[in-house]
């Protein structure tokens, strides 16, 4: 397609990965004019998503922005890496403005900055003071027990295992006691026909 | 020099109450011209009013600082509507008009809000409103030969029917425009709005009431409503002329109520609501039966005392704040306590509600057009008495209610005593109106019969007659006191204990607490429905500006035609003068 | 007298609220449910005035609710009761019909003022949308009722009455004015359509937002004495009064469901819309009835 | 049918309640009418909202039983809360019960208010509710059908009539506890400690 074309100029790459879904993979610096010629150019007018992903091992966050263009028949990953620590992009709320949002929460999930950005304030966390949740050096479980505790046992609870073998066994025991019970019964009906013939 | 100003109103006041009715004096000036005064009850009446009014709004300006000057031209105002109600000829009613239209250009032109369009405006339809006055008096001299009214009434019989229609359509026009009639009341909002924040309660209470006097005087006692029926027929059971003129009031009062209720400016929507009541009055003005004549007389005191009421109050709390619109004021209850229950008792006068006088008022003149079946007319007033309601309540809401908008606001104190006293006696007026509504018949009665209309039944004080029933207002009074005495004790009574919120900022905010920022006054808001109201939008988007800009544009092209005429040299001058007189020297000639 | 006023004002209490809770108990039942016992409405206003707290924002916000209050017991005092006897009589003569057509507006009114002392916006948002209702909602009642003063000659409402005795009930004799009046109606009891200003969807309950405890329940008790004095006036005007207590309930109640049954089966109108609706039909529904009164009568 | 059953049961109750005592008795009548009804705020926190429409409508009509809904905390005596909630949300819930008028209870609707259910390790959901707010009727299920809902109803009523003690005294006696167990999970932004000079601008004194 003509696209490929159009990114060789650039020297980029469009690799497909089935027959609706495209990646271009750039550097950071490239980022801000080509996502430009994205939507000047080449007339992706439609901004699905932000995704941000913490590669905790290399030490970046990959990020990859999903354009569509006006005859929706497929989708163009474009993905960049920036650096973990004190991490920026360029803000997208002018060319697409559903991109305020998405960035508003990536910054407060990753703690990734946006120079230029008209609201980044507290989105879904307020007052958060911690690391952003979504970082993976986040221990999530250790926070959440910090935070807010399990709630212990009640003082009259019993224990599980216990309880089983105590039902089971109490189950054995009645079912026990059935099986004599029919045995006896059969025992009676016995003699009594056997009476019966004494008194014939 | 304040106190030497309330001897000087004190004066004519205990003068008057040793004069005798029908007295009459005069000073020649040689041919038909007189200074002749009489005193009739109906001038009597709006002497009074007018002048314990001026005395109210001097004791409300004791401890500011008025210039001398200041002080004299406002004497010089109430003593020239003294000339008018009391002038028994025309020559005597138009330099008593006058010499009030100029005083009061004075007044208001010392003021520091106003500028020269606003000034230009008023002194120009003040004017207009003279010579509509000259040109009437003029006409009728010409055929009765002679200024006085007494004369005038005998002879207008025998004027031919054109001249007559002429005579009253100019004289009331005069009248229309003091009163601003919509239409012709595009000078009364800029004026009272800009005026000196106490002389515009002046303008208001006092002023636009020479043009009802003019009217009463018109109708009633020159021409005389039994010529009125003869000369245009009737309608239904009352006059024809009833009815254009009743028609003329309700428009004007729907239209100003429903302007009043959009206006952002505090002195604006007071301006445009004493237009709508001045409809009402103009509305039973014409119809001139006895209980339309009452219903007009006592729906101007009654308008007298509650917009000297209002607008002192308001000058009080604009000069303590320095705020004069509603999206700038409010949350002052508890800064200004007094203040807010003044206003409160001026708008439910205002409004017309049965405890206080103002509903007296107003069911005179829903009987009035009962008594001659104008179902159209009363209905078309209590219309706009419902839509009222919406402006009472912005005008105590915006000032008083809601949340401070500012910090100023905050720091507000209790406005001084010298604004709390004249509020105060008015206030008592209306509750005493309200609890004896029926004493004013006595007031009345001697009208009717200088009107040679038939007078009004009267037994109690507190019982009000009228055509098609009667009501108690000490009754209703005090069965509203006593009740609400009672629901107040069972309710102190309840053992659920009323705790006093702490801060007025903790309300029910859908679990948000408001901020700052969080604009929580409505009177940023009021109003703003109207204009989705197709009958509503149809008054408020149109607007008389625009006829009036594009007349005085058209007059300027007019002038600069003549200026060409006169420009280049003196011969054209000269020869285009020759015409004129020449013009004039034929039509002498021809008659 | 004295008792005579208790009497009637316990009378319009209990009516009143027997009332209301059948018109909840109706709704339900149309909605396709059990609904609660006819008896709910006094539940909750008992359970109103014992609360342990009550939240008021000072004397203006306390006394509102009483003002409120007051117009209402003061305009179920001055309708009359009985056609024939001289129940109240003393006290009815006092008044005439426009006294009762402006203390019909000056209870809400006062309620506005403490609506307004509260602060919350979305009260006064209420407070606007009501008075705003108020323009469309008045003009055909007043319409109504100018139409049978004018055909009565007299604004007092015995001699209203009276004159049906002679010459039939102003139902058959003015049709189109009842129908007018009845339309207004439903928006004074607060029905659907006209029920925008206490919306708890569109504006937070409006005025009601701030008011609980015993204020809340003062407003709810008013409500159905001021209910209770509507129907009263709408049956003297057009039913030709009431001779006997049970001919009382039965024509208030009547007037009661048929209202109920306007207003239940419509969704809610914007106040812009209410009143256009309200200025076109119904206003020509009057002025007809009103033109039949002033020149074909 | 409801008024003569309860009827029955305030007068049993009052003649085994021994000596005529007039306060207790008018306690009793009391109780027995906020028993009888009951204002619901109804705060859709989690999922569980769903479950609240088809309980006041005309499937289950809980106005049967005197349960009405209504719009603002000044008039509810019953606040349900439905579902999880996050910091955000508790911080409203706070707000909104402080803003209620005394008595007022509380039922929380599923697991999740009781020990955080399926969110038990989210970082930004809460796990046991009734350390922050008191809980009167706590209905499990994930999510509870509004019969179960209709239960807990009941089982307040019950508990209203039978004078048991409330949450909003126990919030009232240890609000030292409820207010540091608050301020440990959202930070020193706990009601009513917006702080704007706004705040502490008093209203007016009667």
């Amino acid at each position: 397609m003509d696209l490929a074309a159009k990114l060789k100029k650039l020297s980029l790459t469009l690799e497909q990965k089935n027959n609706y879904l495209y990646k271009v993979v750039v550097k950071s610096e490239q980022l801000e004019s080509l996502l430009l010629s994205f939507i000047n150019e080449f007339d992706y007018i439609t901004l699905d998503s932000i995704n941000c992903r913490d590669d905790l091992e290399d030490g970046v966050f990959t990020i990859t922005y999903c354009l569509q263009n006006r005859n929706r028949d497929h989708i163009v990953m474009i993905q960049t890496s920036i650096e973990r620590e004190n991490a920026t992009l360029p803000t997208m709320h002018i060319l697409w403005p559903q991109a305020e949002i998405m960035e508003r929460e990536m910054h407060e999930m990753f703690g990734v900055n946006f120079p230029g950005h008209p609201s980044l304030i507290d989105f879904a966390l307020e007052y958060w003071n911690d690391i952003p949740p979504m970082r993976r050096d986040f221990d999530t479980l250790e926070y959440v027990n910090k935070m807010n505790p399990f709630r212990g046992q009640r003082d009259d609870a019993l224990d599980a295992k216990e309880e089983m073998k105590k039902r089971r066994e109490a189950k054995k025991a009645a079912k026990l006691k059935a099986e004599q019970e029919a045995a006896a019964k059969e025992a009676q009906k016995v003699k009594t026909n056997t009476s019966e013939e004494v008194q014939r | 020099m304040n106190s030497l100003f309330l001897l000087l109103n004190l004066l004519p006041i205990i003068y008057l109450y040793k004069f005798n009715a029908y007295a009459h004096f005069s000073v020649p000036l040689g041919g038909d011209f007189t200074i002749s005064f009489t005193q009739t009850p109906l001038g009597t009446f709006f002497a009074y009013l007018s002048l314990i009014s001026m005395l109210l709004v001097v004791v409300a300006q004791r401890g500011k600082k008025f210039t001398f000057g200041y002080y004299l031209l406002q004497f010089l105002l109430s003593m020239a509507m003294l000339i008018i109600v009391f002038a028994s000829n025309f020559i005597t009613f138009f330099i008593g008009w006058e010499i009030m239209t100029w005083s009061s250009y004075f007044i208001i032109s010392k003021s520091e809000k106003i500028d020269t369009k606003s000034l230009q405006k008023y002194i120009l339809f003040s004017l207009s409103s003279a010579f509509f006055l000259l040109a009437g008096m003029v006409i009728a001299y010409s055929f009765a030969n002679s200024f006085d009214f007494k004369t005038l009434s005998d002879a207008f019989g025998s004027i031919p029917f054109g001249i007559k229609v002429s005579i009253i359509t100019l004289l009331s026009i005069a009248f229309f425009i003091k009163a601003g009639v919509i239409g012709l009341h595009y000078w009364v909002l800029d004026t009272y709005s800009r005026a000196p924040d106490l002389f515009s309660s002046i303008l208001s209470a006092v002023m636009s009431k020479m043009g009802i006097y003019g009217l009463l005087l018109l109708y009633g006692n020159i021409i005389g409503y039994h010529e009125l029926k003869s000369i245009y027929g009737t309608i239904l059971n009352g006059t024809t002329f009833g009815y254009i003129i009743a028609w003329v009031g309700v428009i004007t009062s729907i239209i100003a109520t429903f302007k009043a209720i959009t206006q952002d400016e505090v002195k604006r929507l007071l301006a445009y609501s004493s237009i709508a009541q001045l409809g009402y009055i103009i509305a039973v003005v014409g119809i001139g039966t006895n209980y339309a004549v009452a219903g007009a007389l006592y729906h101007t005191l009654l308008h007298t005392v509650i917009k000297l009421l209002l607008f002192i109050n308001v000058a009080a709390i604009i000069s303590q704040t320095g705020k004069s619109r509603f999206s700038e004021l409010g949350g002052l209850i508890y800064k200004t306590p007094i203040s807010f229950v003044m206003l409160l008792i001026g708008i439910i006068g205002l409004a017309g509600m049965p405890p206080l006088g103002g509903f007296a008022s107003k069911f005179m003149i829903y009987n009035a057009t009962i008594d001659v079946k104008f179902a159209l007319i009363l209905i078309g007033i209590l219309f706009s008495g419902a839509a009222s309601f919406l402006y009472c309540y912005k005008l105590v809401y915006g000032i008083y209610l809601g949340h401070p908008t500012s910090r100023e606001i905050e720091s507000t104190k209790e406005v001084s005593y010298s604004y709390l006293i004249p509020q105060i006696v008015l206030a008592l007026i209306l509750i005493l109106t309200g609890a004896f509504p029926g004493a004013f018949i006595k007031v009345v009665n001697p009208v009717l019969k200088e009107f040679s209309l038939k007078s009004i039944p009267y037994d109690k004080p507190s019982i009000m007659h009228s055509a098609v029933g009667d009501f108690n207002g000490l009754f209703i009074m005090s069965a509203f006191v006593v009740i609400f005495v009672l629901i107040l004790l069972l309710v102190l009574k309840i053992k659920s204990k009323a705790t006093n919120s702490l801060n007025r900022f903790d309300i029910s905010y859908c679990g948000e607490i408001p901020t700052v920022n969080t604009r929580l006054h409505y009177g940023y808001g009021f109003g703003t429905d109207l204009h989705r109201i197709n009958f509503a939008n149809q008054i408020l988007k149109r607007s008389s500006s625009g006829f009036y800009e594009s007349l005085s544009t058209q007059t300027k092209k007019l002038s600069e035609l003549f200026n060409r005429a006169y420009r280049g040299n003196i011969h054209n001058t000269m020869i285009v003068i020759l015409l004129f007189f020449s013009i004039l020297f034929f039509i002498g000639v021809s008659q | 007298m004295i008792f005579q006023i208790i009497l009637l004002i316990m009378l319009a209490y209990s009516v009143g609220f027997i009332y209301f809770g059948l018109y909840r108990n109706i709704t339900a039942r149309i909605q396709g449910r059990y609904g609660p016992t006819v008896y709910q409405s006094f539940y909750d206003s008992i359970k109103l005035f014992c609360k342990k707290e009550t939240l008021s924002y000072g004397w203006m916000f306390y006394l509102g609710p009483i003002i409120m209050a007051t117009g209402a017991v003061l305009t179920l005092i001055l309708v009359p009761v009985f056609s024939d006897s001289d129940f109240l009589r003393s006290i009815t003569s006092q008044g005439n019909l426009f006294v009762l057509l402006y203390l019909m507006v000056l209870g809400p009114l006062g309620n506005a003022l403490a609506v307004g002392t509260g602060g919350n916006p979305f009260g006064v948002m209420g407070v606007v949308r009501g008075l705003t209702r108020l323009i469309g909602l008045e003009l055909p009642f007043y319409i109504a009722i100018v139409g049978l003063i004018i055909a009565a000659n007299s604004s007092d409402i015995m001699n209203i009455i009276d004159i049906q005795k002679t010459n039939g009930l102003n139902i058959v004799n003015h049709p189109l004015l009842f129908i007018a009046s009845m339309i207004s109606m439903v928006g004074f009891f607060g029905e659907s359509p006209f029920d925008i200003p206490g919306a708890p969807q569109e504006v937070y309950s409006g005025p009601r937002t701030e008011f609980s405890g015993k204020f809340l329940a003062l407003l709810m008790s008013q409500g159905s004495l001021f209910a209770f004095a509507k129907l009263l006036l709408i049956v003297d005007l057009f039913l030709g009064g009431a001779d006997s207590l049970l001919m009382l309930v039965i024509k208030t109640f009547v007037i009661f469901v048929s209202v109920i049954f306007i207003g239940i089966v419509y969704g809610r109108y914007k106040v812009e819309q209410a009143v256009d609706f309200l200025m076109r039909l119904p206003t020509l529904i009057a002025i007809l009835g009103l033109a039949r009164v002033v020149w074909f009568a | 049918m409801e008024s003569g059953f309860y009827g029955s049961s305030i007068k049993c109750k009052l003649e085994e309640s021994g000596i005529p005592n007039t306060h207790a008795i008018m306690e009793r009548v009391v109780r027995w009418f906020e028993s009888r009804s009951i204002f619901v705020i109804a705060y859709g926190t989690g999922c569980g909202a769903i479950e609240m429409p088809p309980t006041f409508t005309s499937r289950y009509d809980a106005e049967r039983m005197g349960v009405v809904g209504v719009a603002t905390p000044r008039q509810a005596d019953l606040m349900i809360l439905s579902g999880y909630l996050a910091y955000k949300t508790l911080r409203r819930v706070i707000r909104t019960y402080e803003q209620m008028q005394k008595p007022k209870y509380i039922i929380s609707l599923g697991s999740c208010p009781i020990n955080g259910g399926m969110y038990w390790d989210s970082y930004n959901t809460i796990k046991k509710l009734d350390d922050y707010i008191p809980i009167d009727v706590a209905v499990t299920g994930c999510m509870p059908r509004p019969e179960a809902i209709i239960e807990g109803f009941v089982l307040l009523q019950e508990r209203i009539k039978n004078g048991e003690k409330a949450g909003w005294e126990k919030y009232d006696k240890n609000l030292k506890f409820y207010k540091e167990n608050q301020r440990r999970v959202l930070g020193d932004h706990t009601d009513p400690s917006y702080e704007t000079d706004w705040y502490n601008l008093g209203g007016g004194d009667i």
